[in-house]
């Protein structure tokens, strides 16, 4: 065998077969278990009743909703944060350096750590926003971030955004410095302002990150379950329950496991949808794989 | 903190207040930010070095330390078994850390390297191993994982994280030795030195960067992880220190001066990651910068 | 031991999203041992692809080749004893410069003594003894080049292989190398072939000199060869500057025997090569050198455009009567303003016959035979 | 689908808990029983609340159970009927043990330790004990309006805590919730007088929430901390829980807290109070079953088991009322120093009721378990709280979930 | 309008790393209105910092910059009304050509049918009608650096700035390039400046050249003066290819008068700049081009060491007798091997003397009139 054959091989067998078992095998057995009743008890054979039940069930738009709206907003946020500061470190701004070591921070902090800050400083009670707000006369009474109705999803998306911002802020900051510097001094040249450069040149160079991030992060927020768990549990009355929260109740305490692996079937359906319609439109992939 | 370096290259020509308008705004969306980031860390760190009762005294949360105290760390280190959590914990991390990094390695190269069909399928693939919501897939792999006699080992808990590193490594793996030019490789071929041994020689060392960011990646995933320790370990043994503390954190004896302790604690490695690390996290992002 | 190159028909397709493109088409060629070979021709003519072929790169589609009696067409790179510098120079970043020269002794486990003894003989040769430790991004661009060319060198090849290794350095340094480089070529016992988009480098350095068009053989020949007897007009037009000057004339028969006229001037020509040309739209080439305001036996009118002062000469850019362009070579540009009118004359000796398809019909030592006396 | 095979072998007993409080005693326990059987003990430890069920439901579906479970009665009998316990009557039987899980005779739970709920006031702010309904909420109002903290805290949301105090609340006011026996629960809560008290006490429950901070979703913990950091005079907890918790962070604090009873309606007696039995379940039908009977009767009768109960003083009480009456219950430091809530425990001893014993005479209660598993009281404050359902809206809400648990 | 351009005392210094190094320094000259202006000199002497300065994208460090009367020294570059071509071309790589060529039109609120108007007009003149609607990956080289130019052309600039707009072409397309400018920098009503490091380039296109040492200015004057009054020794080698001969003589008085010598010739020299110089070592400049194998006034012997063909011409290589390298350029090489002698004449007329310090005494016609007749 040829070294070249060799090298194809001892680089492909290992990942294959890695992702086989440790990806594909569970996915097939979690889909297979969604065809089940009480797949871990008596299994008896249901077909597709289990997502009959799931689509049917009256909670269902409402956790879809949920989940849209806190993929959607944490990515967008990050997204927006995460831009606004590459521009700013862009600047060679005395202190970027710091910045930078400050941003990467929060996204290699664990999320159990990040909620343990977060509900302290939100916390009604100990919390020290509440504490100063009400000393400061802005609040009268401190409002229990996580366990209000209109301020859970908002404490939520805050915390996932800080953690997660500086994600986007990597990957733009990196395009950012490789543009081309003498772009925007052609531009000057030519008379362009501040805002026609960065509209003309910067955006569209920043496309493709901008497309990746809001792809991957937006399936990654989608699918995130442990900062709403460890926040709020999907409270107050079910205002944060998103999908994958929703999974873990009728896994673990409703103990219908066909109906958790169901519902997590039909996520992974929306999301290769969502996927397929960016590919399509977008052709992110080029990034990866031109 | 933030001022602007004079005379940099490219720097603008003096048009006073325009130039000052956006020197105060870069600078203070740079101080909001810092802030932004900073608080909840210091917070942290002004909770776990008082004592609770200094901490808490006369029902409002002192935040300005005046008097340092161990207290909350001794309760850690000797009441609980926080030591053993860490050591699981490094471990883990370590060897996942270096599995993803390896197979990230392996894949990124043969992506770029071979030519083969179904190469667009396998991106798409990789893409599409993000989308399958990680918690249902714990009974799976508990069920595997039993059926093998894997459960509370270290080799099993290293598979189970690498599983959700790996997708993120490879890709950027792949898009990082886009960036090394094949002629590198060409060149030492052409002068003698067989594939493996140009991987060894030049592939790895100029990937350098590439890959470090992918270790960091994949060391915030294992640190971070909660649900696949909770699958496979079992045994308080074999806890990792997230999962421990998530445990003796909602007892009756620990509050949240401890829990902060713990916090900080678990804070120190990636905070030294970042401190030292950065340069290479960002050229790792750089993927497409040089190309 | 330099080995002679033998290209067998060699070709070579690329196919990507389902075009195929032929970048190297039916080439044969035999490069003799210890020869310095030089490939020429425009961007995309597919010189970098030969010479991958030969390094092992990349695999012929079709053909064979061969160093000396090995066929080594699919031998992988490493098997061939070859050297090669990169258009993309490729200095090994994380290597000091003294470790990118040595690492293909080091692979071919030459002891470090020898191999401190031979980087250093050729550091000197490029005069780049005081940037051994230094690491390749602290180089400037042309000291990396030498990098480049030393740890070639430094290996003793049989075949070695340079892409456009100088394209980056400025006219000065360029002057300088080209001289380096061929008394380097003197000192070792290899072959080499070079690729270079410089026809000035070509035309100086080499012993042949390949010209490609798109990917097809246009002439292999000695560089005086290629000036003097270019086959086509494309060879004609790509060797020299200013760009050899096409002239559109006719082939006619008169009382005494066969002319090329365009109204101006008449050529006589040789019945045996012409007579069955008679009507026949042919081209005249003619170098802008060659051209003579003096006198001379042929003339035609040109009106001046712009003057460029070049050195010591001027190279007058002009028009024809026709309206087809015209260089003419100066050696001063006494009284010619633009507008103006003057006569070139050219020596029947000094041109080239092309035929409507651009193949030379001949050279001007066949014409000269039939000029009156 | 369950896969079988792999795992622990015969001798080993695998042992999920959540009491990592007491992780000492129990390893020392484990240690022990260890010298003296063939059997080894694995222990998985779980956070307190739903990871157990998480962790049981894995090991279940990796055909993999534990042996042991410690959990509520009300846990147990669910693990009952769904056919998992395995009969322990050679510990029960002539323990002196409560037997709260019964059927047919076999008794399926080994009781541990006893967890009665109980509330804690400033005595500072609150002039004295206010028992009743209408003292509490005058109380509350007056310190509301005047002393810069909220006067009482109202849980609401998908929590045990706010699971549990809305039930009891209920209790307060003599509603029966459910009527029948075992094999036939019947929901009562919007039938005859029970939905004209329920609605009472849904509105008793609303009136107070002007006086609470706002807010839904709050563990135990979230109500001390409300204590702690006086931003209310009064909480609803479970044992001494509270004072155990703010005694690190304000231990200046501690002596202004006394401990009381659930607010009751003018008229109504005290005659159910909520306490949580925990202990052991023995798995059926796994390798290790005899050996885990063994494990827990010597559990039961080990020399540290007052340890063991005694690691959560306060918080948790011995199963029996001889044990209650111990010297090393009187000997306790923080026990002594908190007489005023032993002698609370003491003197209602008799009212303490577990959830699961709301059939009939006490009957095992299928339907209480499983509501109280999904917390469908705490969510039902949460819907009037937050969601502005009225109070009667409210209790035809909570029947309606109740009966959905039925099917 | 073309402005003219002056610079007065303009300095600029980068610092790095605490080190301060000056680019360009105490540069003062004027540019006329609408003239051809060349910048040429070595990688590294403060070409692209010039032009960088007058486009506004730098602030000199010290001195001024007027454009006619006006002080544009701190003026953005937004508003001088230049256009730049940058030495990397820098298309904007998400426009098609059109869109790239439009941009600054669009930017100064062109409405979109004028726009088009210039666009096609341009890029007629350009040649890349065809390519309008491409991206610029999908351009060869050559037609991306086109395309650069024409969006510096189509903007009606005062002031035109070119930054090495040729260097990555081949040597066929620069010389047709080259021919475009021109004719465009005819046709439009602009001050343009062009960088580059070809000096050709530099002595065929512009009406000054400005050549900079090290930051400084070595000589700002029309090409034919750089190339035939060179003020010093850097300037005289820097210009003309081959580089200029230099031959050190020493300055003697003899009965008649004053000669330079070093042994082999003696070249009388008029007493009134040599007087003061007896004994002084001086440097005889002399071009290639100028020594003549058949016979002149003076000679130097040469021993050959290469013969390079260069188009119709033969560049001899060799050294004097001292050792000095000499270059030769003659029109056929008629037996000259390797090793091999001969002389090479020079007249007076064609020497520059420089003394010791690289300034020059005296060109060749201050010379001829102290010639023996
Ligand atoms: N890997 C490849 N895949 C597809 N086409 C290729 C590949 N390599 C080269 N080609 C095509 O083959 C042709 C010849 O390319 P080659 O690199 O040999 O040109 P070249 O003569 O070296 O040009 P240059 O002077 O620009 O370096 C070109 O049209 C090029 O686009
Ligand atoms: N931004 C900068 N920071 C520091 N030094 C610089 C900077 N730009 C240029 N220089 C230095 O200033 C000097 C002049 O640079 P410049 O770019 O003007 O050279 P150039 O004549 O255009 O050379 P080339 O022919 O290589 O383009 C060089 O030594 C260069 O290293
Ligand atoms: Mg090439
Ligand atoms: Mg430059």
């Amino acid at each position: 065998m040829d070294e070249r054959r060799f090298l194809l091989l001892a680089t492909f067998v290992p990942v294959a077969g890695f992702f086989a078992v440790v990806w594909l095998a569970p996915i097939l057995y979690a889909l297979g278990m969604s065809l089940f009743d009480n797949p871990t008890g008596a299994a008896s054979f249901v077909g597709v009743a289990n997502y009959a039940d799931i689509l049917t069930s009256v909670g269902f738009p409402k956790y879809l909703w949920n989940s849209v709206v806190y993929a959607v907003s944490s990515t967008v946020l990050s997204l927006l944060v995460g831009l606004g500061l590459a521009l700013v470190v862009n600047q060679q701004v005395r202190g970027g350096n710091a910045l930078r070591t400050l941003m990467i921070f929060p996204y290699l902090l664990p999320t159990l750590v990040v909620i343990f800050m977060w509900k302290f400083i939100l916390d009604p009670n100990l919390g020290v926003l509440n504490q100063y707000l009400v000393q400061w006369g802005v609040l009268e009474s401190p409002i229990a971030f996580f366990s209000t109705l209109q301020w859970a999803m908002p404490a939520v998306v805050v915390a996932s955004v800080w953690k997660f911002g500086s994600f986007a802020f990597f990957i733009l900051l990196a395009r950012l410095q490789a543009i081309d510097p003498n772009l925007y001094e052609r531009a000057r040249v030519e008379g362009a302002s501040t805002w026609q450069s960065f509209r003309d040149i910067t955006l569209p160079h920043l496309r493709g990150a901008i497309l990746i991030i809001l792809l991957v992060r937006g399936i990654w927020m989608f699918n995130k379950f442990d900062i709403i768990f460890l926040s709020t549990r999907g409270g107050p009355l079910e205002a944060t329950t998103t999908l994958p929260i929703r999974v873990y109740q009728l896994a673990f305490s409703e103990v219908n496991f066909g109906g958790a692996t169901a519902l997590a079937g039909i996520m992974f359906f929306l999301l290769a949808l969502v996927a397929v319609v960016y590919f399509r439109a977008f052709e992110p992939e080029k990034e990866v794989a031109n | 903190m933030f001022e602007f370096g004079e005379g940099a290259a490219g720097s603008y020509v003096s048009q006073a207040t325009q130039q000052r308008v956006k020197r105060t705004a870069v600078v203070l969306t740079a101080l909001l930010v810092a802030v932004f980031v900073t608080i909840p860390v210091y917070v942290m760190i002004a909770i776990a070095v008082q004592s609770p009762s200094s901490a808490f005294a006369g029902g409002s949360v002192q935040l300005f330390v005046d008097s340092l105290s161990f207290e909350n760390f001794r309760v850690l280190l000797t009441e609980t078994s926080t030591p053993r959590y860490f050591f699981n914990s490094i471990v883990v991390t370590a060897s996942s850390t270096f599995l993803s990094t390896v197979i990230a390695v392996a894949a990124g190269y043969g992506l770029t390297r071979f030519d083969f069909t179904g190469k667009t399928l396998m991106a798409r693939a990789v893409l599409f191993a993000y989308m399958f919501s990680p918690i249902v897939l714990a009974i799976p792999l508990y069920v595997i994982f039993y059926t093998l006699g894997l459960l509370n080992s270290y080799f099993a808990l290293t598979l189970a994280l690498t599983a959700i590193s790996a997708p993120f490594t490879i890709w950027l793996m792949w898009q990082y030795f886009q960036t090394v030019p094949i002629a590198l490789e060409e060149s030492a071929w052409v002068r003698g030195a067989s594939r493996t041994r140009t991987i060894w020689d030049v592939v790895l060392p100029v990937a350098r960067p590439g890959y470090i960011s992918a270790a960091i990646f994949s060391f915030a995933v294992s640190w971070n992880d909660f649900t696949m320790a909770r699958v496979v370990m079992s045994q308080d043994e074999m806890y990792t220190i997230t999962v421990g503390a998530s445990l003796f954190l909602d007892r009756v004896s620990i509050g949240w001066g401890e829990t902060m302790a713990a916090s900080l604690l678990i804070a120190i490695p990636p905070f030294c990651i970042a401190l030292f690390l950065q340069n290479y996290l960002l050229q790792g992002f750089n993927v497409g910068g040089l190309e | 031991m330099a080995s002679p190159i033998r290209l067998d028909s060699i070709r070579k397709e690329y196919s990507a999203a389902g075009n195929t493109h032929v970048a190297v088409d039916d080439l044969t060629l035999e490069i003799p041992a210890g020869s310095f070979t030089t490939i020429v021709g425009p961007s995309g003519c597919g010189k970098t692809t030969t010479l991958r072929m030969i390094a092992g790169l990349e695999t012929p589609t079709a053909g064979t080749i061969h160093f000396g009696d090995r066929d080594v067409t699919d031998a992988p790179p490493q098997d061939r004893n070859a050297a090669m510098v990169f258009q993309s120079i490729a200095l090994y970043p994380h290597m000091s410069v003294r470790e990118n020269i040595g690492y293909g002794l080091k692979v071919q486990g030459v002891d470090e003594a020898e191999r401190d003894r031979r980087i250093e003989e050729a550091a000197e040769t490029l005069q780049i003894t005081a940037q051994l430790d230094k690491m390749p991004s602290e180089l400037s661009g042309g000291q990396q080049q030498r990098v480049a060319l030393g740890s070639a060198f430094v290996q003793d090849p049989d075949v070695l292989l340079l892409d456009e290794p100088m394209s980056d350095l400025d006219a000065k340094l360029k002057a300088e190398l080209r001289v380096e480089v061929q008394r380097l070529h003197k000192e070792l016992d290899a072959t080499v072939v070079y690729v270079t988009h410089d026809q000035t480098e070509a035309m100086t350095m080499s012993d042949h000199v390949l010209l490609l068009e798109e990917g097809e053989l246009a002439q292999f020949a000695p560089p005086g060869d290629l000036f003097d007897h270019p086959v086509s007009e494309y060879v004609a037009r790509f060797i020299g500057t200013p760009s050899t000057n096409m002239l559109p004339a006719t082939v006619e028969a008169t009382g005494d025997g066969y002319v090329l006229t365009d109204g101006q001037f008449s050529v006589p020509v040789p019945g045996d090569l012409f007579a069955d040309r008679v009507g026949d739209d042919v081209t005249l080439g003619v170098r802008p050198q060659y051209l003579d305001r003096g006198g001379g036996s042929h003339g035609v009118r040109v009106r001046v455009d712009v003057v460029e002062q070049l050195g010591t000469e001027y190279v007058v850019h002009g028009e024809t009567t026709d309206g087809s362009k015209i260089d003419v070579v100066v050696a001063d540009d006494a009284g010619l303003a633009t507008g103006e009118d003057f006569d070139a004359y050219f020596e029947p000796d000094d041109l080239f016959v092309f035929d409507d398809g651009g193949d030379t019909i001949c050279h001007g030592d066949a014409l000269s035979q039939s000029q009156p006396a | 689908l369950g896969l079988g095979g792999g795992g622990g072998g015969d001798s080993t007993i695998q042992y999920l808990s959540d009491r990592g409080d007491s992780k000492d005693v129990i390893d020392d326990i484990i240690s022990e029983f260890e010298d003296e059987s063939d059997y080894e003990v694995e222990v998985t430890y779980t956070s307190k609340g739903t990871s157990t069920d998480a962790q049981l439901q894995k090991m279940k579906a990796a055909g993999n159970p534990p042996d042991v479970v410690f959990d509520t009665s009300a846990d147990a009998y669910r693990y009952q009927r769904d056919g998992d316990a395995a009969p322990v009557n050679d510990t029960i039987e002539g323990s002196g043990l409560p037997d709260p899980v019964n059927v047919d005779g076999d008794s399926y739970f080994v009781p541990t330790m006893v967890e009665p709920l109980m509330g804690w006031y400033r005595n500072d702010l609150y002039d004295e004990n206010p028992t009743t309904w209408e003292t509490w909420q005058s109380e509350a109002q007056r310190i509301s309006e005047n002393e810069g903290l909220e006067g009482y805290v109202v849980q609401s949301g998908q929590t045990n805590n706010a699971d549990t105090s809305m039930t009891q609340y209920l209790w307060q006011n003599d509603v029966n919730i459910y009527a029948g026996p075992s094999d036939d629960i019947e929901v009562t809560i919007d039938q005859g007088d029970n939905e004209q008290r329920a609605i009472e006490t849904y509105q008793w429950v609303d009136q107070m929430s002007e006086y609470a901070p706002n807010g839904s979703g709050w563990e135990w913990g979230d109500a001390i901390g409300a204590l702690q950091q006086e931003n209310a005079a009064a909480i609803m907890s479970v044992g001494g829980l509270p004072v155990l918790t703010i005694q690190e962070a304000r231990p200046d604090l501690v002596e202004n807290l006394s401990p009381t009873a659930f607010p009751l309606p003018d008229g109504r007696s005290q005659d159910k109070w909520w306490a949580y039995m925990e202990g052991h379940v023995v798995w059926d039908g796994g390798d290790s079953t005899d050996g885990a009977k063994e494990f827990v009767k010597f559990f039961s009768e080990s020399e540290r088991f007052m340890d063991f109960v005694l690691s959560a003083p306060l918080f948790q009480f011995p199963p029996t009322e001889e044990g209650l009456n111990s010297d090393a219950v009187k000997d306790n430091e923080v026990i002594q120093q908190h007489q005023d809530a032993m002698d609370l425990v003491r003197d209602n001893w008799d009212a303490f009721t577990t959830v699961l014993a709301t059939g009939d005479d006490g009957a095992p209660n299928i339907v209480a378990a499983d509501a109280y598993g999904q917390q469908v009281f705490g969510q039902s404050t949460d819907q009037m709280v937050v969601g502005d359902l009225s109070p009667e809206e409210t209790v035809s809400w909570v029947a309606d979930e109740l009966r959905a648990l039925q099917e």
